[in-house]
């Protein structure tokens, strides 16, 4: 898919990446309709849509009113009836005006109808914290919807994936969660050239022997700029897992059976959220690899406060992942 | 949707308070002319057949063999046959907890739709599904639905897909009166008169949500003048008289088959029977029921056929239509239970 | 508060529980009120609410249309203004139609005003899968509401928890999601004498050397069947969480810290469930306690089946739980 | 809500094509009559303080002291200062994102609310909320909100608790005109016409929901046909002019306090700046600003105090308005930042 076209010097920035893949699949597939609110004419609240009303037109790029849960529903809808919608829900903080769409309805449709019907269908959005939105604007979510059975989660990290894992998306036959990071589209990032990875496979970002990380998302970048600033040289493997549906815990317990140490690293709040799945799996399957506690490093049980002294105090950031790298080696 | 009566007490012997009556029902005879004949033995058949499997449910829910929550729409027989006659192959619905008619008169076949109540393998949704989400993608039936109001938005975004297409299509999204207060009515309306697609939301009156009746318990306007309000066509018809369902929506969806966006219909109908199997109606009065009962919609079509001497067939119709849900539940009854090994299949695609 | 006069010779059944709480607490404080679809008149789906209409009234008793969000939001700007609204959501699977008023407004609203404001709310739901209601009807969703700050979650599984937590949510001055479970609703349970334990209190329910189940709501009863039944005579310590949110962990870790062994047993869905949680706790405080992994055992990751066999292969029943402890044990 | 300006590329250089227009501005003065004249101060005084605060925000938000989405709402002075002089102390009202105007004029302090934009201890929600969840219980004002539509239920639910009390108290809800599509709207709007509560819908229709200019847009009916479609009063008002504004509101606040149930009122007005603070608004023409800013609600009042010979007093309070803004600002950012360590408070009560 990295054709020499598109490897150039300069890797694209991410929000660019995420932009070229809904073009390039919609000049694919005539069947790529895009909704969602201000997406149209406005080219989106970030801009990621920008352009694609005035090449492809108001029939497949669609503005919408204010009523997600309607848009969603559309969504759905359009989806049984050959369409390949990309519906925007603007931040996944709205997920709670439009979840019966998402959840009951196109989650489970495939399957309550004994495989009768398609519902290829991507719930666009983005999550990404750290920047005062205030409550209501910097939650993630994504282990609310990887938890429901019948949706895909996809979080990429950097350009590659964002333009990979929005492909994958919009090509697969069944619902897809994609949730960008904001703090990420302006961001250029090396490994433009990787081949793409499918969904459902982790990437080990960097090599090491004496702890294993897992992360995703924005988490990436910020446990990598921990372990390039921390002392006294500890050999930390990086994984980004790049989709929690499918989840790959292979690539994982591998890594975990090198190491024998663990920490997981979630920008969503700890308590119930996704990094107990992780934890999880290592402790069902490789206790006896380890030598030492699995630990979960997440956001506080807070709501995310807008002030950015409590924010920072809330939310994971490269230096608590230090920390907590620390601490798991130090066990 | 209901009690689960096996193991908690059921609501059937509350002691509900006297609540205001519904309104009248209408009782003519359908208005049928000579040449009709033929069209309206038709219909009568499809009622006949949604009757039929109905009164099959009700008794096969007593007997066990029907596991989970059933709502049948015996009295409504009329909304889902006229309003299927006015579709053709490719036009999609979508339709709710109370969707056997919809689905029978769209052209689903009894013994899959049984044996899918039944929990069946060879059921519409291989048992998967169950009465609340019959589907049959083939014939444009997208869905049964648990949730009030979620077919809604489904049949504005199908009516986009057809317009897409371009070949014609429409969609109809049957809904009860009860779901104009939830905001996937609104979103859903408001889409479709944004977009200006083809799809027909057809409202069957029944006059009760659950044990709550629609009229005088939520104020706010008639059926019509909301959905009038949003600025599309929005009629009112006697849903127990099948030709006048008919003609109504053949006209609302010729209009939308020619590019003029989205319409309304109220269908003033009764539900017969309780909100689901096992429901004792506490919180209604008898003897509206029997007046309902005058209004029937197969007795109408009786009625109208009677004076065109065509009862005998009519009483043909009865009797293959008997004989057809006896052997689909038969058929259904004897077919296999899914494989539980199977169980994860279908999640993703 | 089991006062002379309620500790007959017959426990309550749970509903009857509910149903005097709901009385009892509406008896004590004219501000509390409830409000749903059919709870006024009709009794309620599954009858909770009957009499309460008759006794207090219709302002106080207040059906509503199908329209949960708006009931929901209304409930919370009761709540600030002085009410202390019981909302009811018939299904917990409906709480996709009306998520935002609990996790966007309630959930947030003290934190967000820095304690300006109160909003003592109860969200009243049940839940209870394995009688083929369907996909859309039989899904257990604590571990979404659990995720969310703000959130107290409550899962009584017996007569006298159904009463003591239904008070405690009421008498709360923050929001609380207080799961019923249907198939309960019938039932008379033992230790109707028992005394109160507050929210954020485990119980053990049966005592044990070999091995702790942790566990709530229908599945504690699961649980002890699948005990009863068992050969060998292992000897099984069986927690009820009774609240999700606040978490006992201390219970659970003392326990484990005596049996070295571990399942974590729940009805909800186990891909990135709420036994995620628990798991992480104990393989994060307690590891070295442990002589073997600790294990979930929740439903498949599928929709709810309709069909029986489906549904009973979907979901954990005694028999399954019965096997996982077999498996912890023998590991 | 808007860009993130610091790491992605904002939408201000969005090269987004013309749109329809918006309607032309009224332009007459306040209508005040000469008796009215200390009351126009006090309303002028207010939509002063108002803008003061608005053009501080616009300042510091470009200083970087205010750490989210920030939007203002100058322009829209008139709405919030008609609206709330016809509140008293115990009504409740609910805001939007844009919600600055309602909470000054309800009576909220210049200085913590400043605080609070800049995430101060001393703000009104101890730095926890920021601009779009401004909020103060003890005057009644239950909180902007991050959520399209979100706070139209919740005000609902403040009328029925403020019925249930007994003291005659109304609710408020303050929303823009894009919000009527939502799920929300409809199903608060519902539920207050089922339980006739004391609520009034105060819409702002500034004609843009972010990007979007909102007429022509969605088609449908006009935003009063929309709300009297439910069964209550609904009126339209120059937003603009201060005293239309709050005689409107005041015989619609009247009937709801005399147990008369819900109304809705449209308040035209008009968003001078961007949809958020940075955003270059390409979406619009800059000649409709210039059209617009000759019925600045401010200027309109100026125009009714100059026949009455006050506008030295007018200029007075201007100064005065700047004077409070400046040294709240001042103030504001002489205030300590909350403790970290008190992150975790008030997560439970
Ligand atoms: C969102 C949601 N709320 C509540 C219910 C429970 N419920 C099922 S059917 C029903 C009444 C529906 O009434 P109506 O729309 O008139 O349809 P009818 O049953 O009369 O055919 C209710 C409240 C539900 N399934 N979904
Ligand atoms: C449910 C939801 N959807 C989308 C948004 C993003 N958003 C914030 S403000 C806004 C436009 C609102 O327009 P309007 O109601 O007219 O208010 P105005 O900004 O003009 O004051 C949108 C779409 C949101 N905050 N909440
Ligand atoms: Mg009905
Ligand atoms: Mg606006």
């Amino acid at each position: 898919m990295p054709d020499p076209s598109t490897a150039e010097a300069a890797p694209p920035r991410y929000i660019e990446a995420l932009n070229r893949a809904l073009t390039d699949a919609m000049e694919a597939d005539g069947a790529v309709t895009l909704m969602g609110v201000d997406i149209g004419a406005g080219g989106g609240a970030y801009g990621v849509t920008r352009g694609l009303y005035e090449r492809f037109g108001a029939g497949r790029v669609l503005d919408t009113p204010i009523a997600e849960a309607g848009v969603l529903g559309a969504a759905v809808g359009a989806a049984m009836a050959g369409l390949r919608p990309v519906a925007e829900i603007m931040y996944v903080d709205f997920i709670t005006v439009c979840l019966d769409p998402i959840v009951n309805q196109a989650a489970k449709l495939r399957y309550m109808t004994g495989g009768g019907v398609r519902v290829p269908i991507v719930f666009r959005t983005q999550s990404g914290a750290g920047r005062s939105g205030g409550a209501q604007h910097s939650q993630s979510l994504e282990g609310l919807l990887a938890h429901i059975p019948g949706l895909d989660v996809y979080c990429p990290a950097d350009g590659r994936d964002a333009y990979d894992l929005t492909r994958a998306a919009i090509d697969a036959d069944h619902p897809v969660c994609l949730i960008e990071n904001r703090r990420l589209y302006g961001k250029r990032h090396p490994g433009w050239e990787r081949d793409p990875l499918p969904p459902g496979k982790a990437r080990v970002v960097r090599d090491g022997d004496d702890v294993t990380v897992v992360t995703w998302g924005r988490m990436v970048h910020e446990t990598l700029d921990a372990v390039a600033a921390m002392e006294g040289g500890a050999s930390v493997e990086v994984i980004d897992l790049r989709t929690l549906v499918p989840l790959d815990v292979e690539t994982v317990r591998a890594s975990v059976a090198r190491t024998g140490r663990c920490l997981v690293v979630h920008e969503a709040v700890e308590q119930f959220g996704p990094g107990g799945e992780i934890v999880a799996q290592i402790a069902e399957h490789a206790l006896f690899d380890l030598d030492g506690p699995v630990r979960r490093y997440g956001a506080l049980a807070s709501p995310v406060p807008y002030s950015p002294g409590l924010e920072a105090a809330m939310l994971p950031g490269s230096d608590g992942i230090a920390a907590a790298i620390t601490a798991v080696l130090e066990h | 949707m209901g009690a689960d009566s096996s193991e908690g007490p059921a609501v059937a012997d509350a002691g509900a308070p006297s609540r205001p009556g519904v309104v009248d029902p209408p009782g003519a005879p359908v208005h049928a002319r000579p040449g009709d004949l033929e069209r309206l033995l038709g219909r009568y058949g499809t009622m006949a057949r949604i009757r039929a499997f109905e009164e099959a449910v009700g008794r096969r829910f007593r007997d066990g063999d029907i596991h989970g929550f059933v709502h049948t729409s015996i009295g409504q027989e009329a909304a889902a046959t006229g309003a299927c006659a006015a579709l053709r192959d490719g036009d999609y619905l979508t339709t709710t907890h109370r969707g056997h008619g919809h689905c029978l008169a769209k052209g689903a076949d009894a013994t899959a739709m049984m044996a899918e109540l039944f929990g069946r393998e060879t059921g519409t949704c291989r048992g998967r599904g169950g009465s609340m989400h019959l589907a049959q993608a083939d014939l444009g039936i997208l869905g049964a639905n648990g949730i009030v109001g979620a077919g809604i938005p489904i049949a504005v975004g199908a009516a986009l897909a057809a317009r897409s297409a371009g070949a014609g299509a429409v969609a109809v999204a049957f809904f009860g009166e009860g779901a104009v207060h939830s905001g996937a009515f609104h979103e859903g309306i408001g889409l479709s008169v944004a977009w200006q697609v083809p799809v027909i939301f057809a409202c069957e009156n029944n006059h009760y949500a659950e044990f709550t009746p629609s009229e005088g318990s939520w104020n706010g306007p008639s059926l019509v003048d909301r959905a009038a309000s949003y600025g599309m066509t929005a009629i009112s018809v006697d849903g127990n008289d099948v030709f006048a369902v008919e003609d109504a929506m053949s006209e609302l969806v010729a209009a939308a088959r020619a590019g003029e966006g989205p319409a309304f219909v109220e269908l003033r109908t009764y539900r017969m029977g309780g909100h689901y199997e096992g429901d004792a109606t506490p919180y209604r009065a008898d003897d509206e029921v029997e007046r309902w009962r005058s209004a029937d919609p197969l007795a109408r079509a009786r009625a109208a056929l009677e004076p065109l001497g065509a009862l005998d067939r009519a009483d043909a119709l009865d009797a293959a239509a008997a004989a057809e849900i006896e052997a689909a539940v038969d058929e259904a009854l004897a077919a296999p239970y899914p494989d539980p090994a199977s169980v994860l299949e279908n999640i993703r695609a």
